[in-house]
């Protein structure tokens, strides 16, 4: 399940509504990206801009890929837009599995290929001035271990 | 044809989304911008730097050699950040 | 943080208290582990046995494990004994930092020494007759990766 | 000093906690699981298959060639299957 939004999220409510009713997961791993201020007030807010369309149709894609993949029970991407502040939730991701290791490795590649592929931008506004943030090389390779 | 423009590439263009109709003799990515570097500073500001622009025909992740023949929508946009 | 407890946990609560007034967060991974039903009906209830005193002092180790090898901003590992159901919680392991490969590989290190190391032991109940749950060697596999 | 038993051990040995005056001879975990096994049944059915037990002196993770001089608790357990 994909979803692009400006709400927040809450991690325990949602993992809830996963597993209702289920006895077949035996592991959750949750990865949530957090509105980060690196040097203690230098980031006024956050605006996170996205290509609409094409956005959802590269979670899904990202999302079709980890499951086949590995073996989940269920998954789960939250990826929200709009003006955030410093310690908001950005991102969600959720990848349920019978056994630990797949549930790691799935979350881990939602993560990084989202971090590649998926249409988001984010833009820094210092107080005053605002500054588009740029790519790390790290998310490139962190993507490219996953040899898809 | 429809254009799209994201981020800085959008705010450098001065545009976020256009109907054009392209020159006969354009036939992929890399020709649609050597086009659009003609018309403006804004444009020959947002592509003067190709290393950092990224680009979706029919919201797919394409190249600058992918082919624009019968594509509804190219989009153009820095390399993504979010997560 | 260290808890050993019969009553359950909420992700999110959880999460939200670590994260609290926090804005040098930037990745947080959550593992929660629950009983799985594998064989659908097979396993009635689960009772978690520990070694009270001993318990807390290797999750203790566990965690403090892991902060000496990841820059970790916070970390929780919560532990459920007692009579457990299918679909209820066991586990919660929480690691959060400023980037996300810390966070995941915190969190999956504190699960497999977690799963090694600390004396916790299940038995199931599959209805009239009780087993006391194997010890699988691929935990000892995981475990030995991170070469402590 | 006190003995504990956990898990299946516990079961089969027919306790779960005991305090005990080791033989003089007893320097390590081995000699505690041989002195034991002649306590009674409970205790030799609990320590026949010494590759599935595990021990702990004093709240540590150890093993059968670990001393037991001056340890206060010695602890008996099949290996652990939490989380």
């Amino acid at each position: 399940m994909i979803r692009v939004q400006t709400e927040d999220f809450d991690i325990g409510a949602e993992v809830a509504a996963l597993t209702a009713g289920r006895t077949d997961i035996g592991a959750i791993v949750t990865f949530s990206g957090l509105v980060r201020d690196a040097n203690g007030g230098s980031v006024a807010s956050m605006e996170l801009e996205h290509y609409p369309g094409m956005t959802e149709k590269e979670l899904a894609r990202i999302e079709r890929e980890a499951n086949e993949r590995w073996p989940l029970q269920a998954s789960l991407v939250i990826h929200r837009v709009g003006k955030l502040l410093p310690g908001d939730n950005i991102v969600l991701v959720v990848a349920a599995s019978a056994h630990r290791q797949a549930a790691f490795e799935a979350a881990s590649f939602l993560m990084d290929y989202l971090k590649t592929r998926a249409p988001f931008w984010k833009r820094e506004d210092t107080g005053g001035e605002t500054r588009w943030v740029d790519a790390r090389e790290s998310d490139g390779v962190a993507a490219a271990k996953w040899k898809v | 044809m429809k254009l799209l423009y994201f981020a800085w590439v959008r705010q450098k263009a001065g545009v976020a989304e256009e109907d054009v109709t392209l020159p006969g003799d354009v036939r992929d990515v890399s020709g649609v911008i050597s086009w659009l570097r003609t018309r403006g500073e804004g444009y020959e500001a947002a592509f003067c730097d190709l290393s950092v622009i990224r680009c979706a025909v029919d919201q797919e992740h394409g190249g600058f050699d992918t082919p624009v023949a019968g594509a509804a929508e190219i989009a153009f946009f820095p390399p993504v950040t979010g997560g």
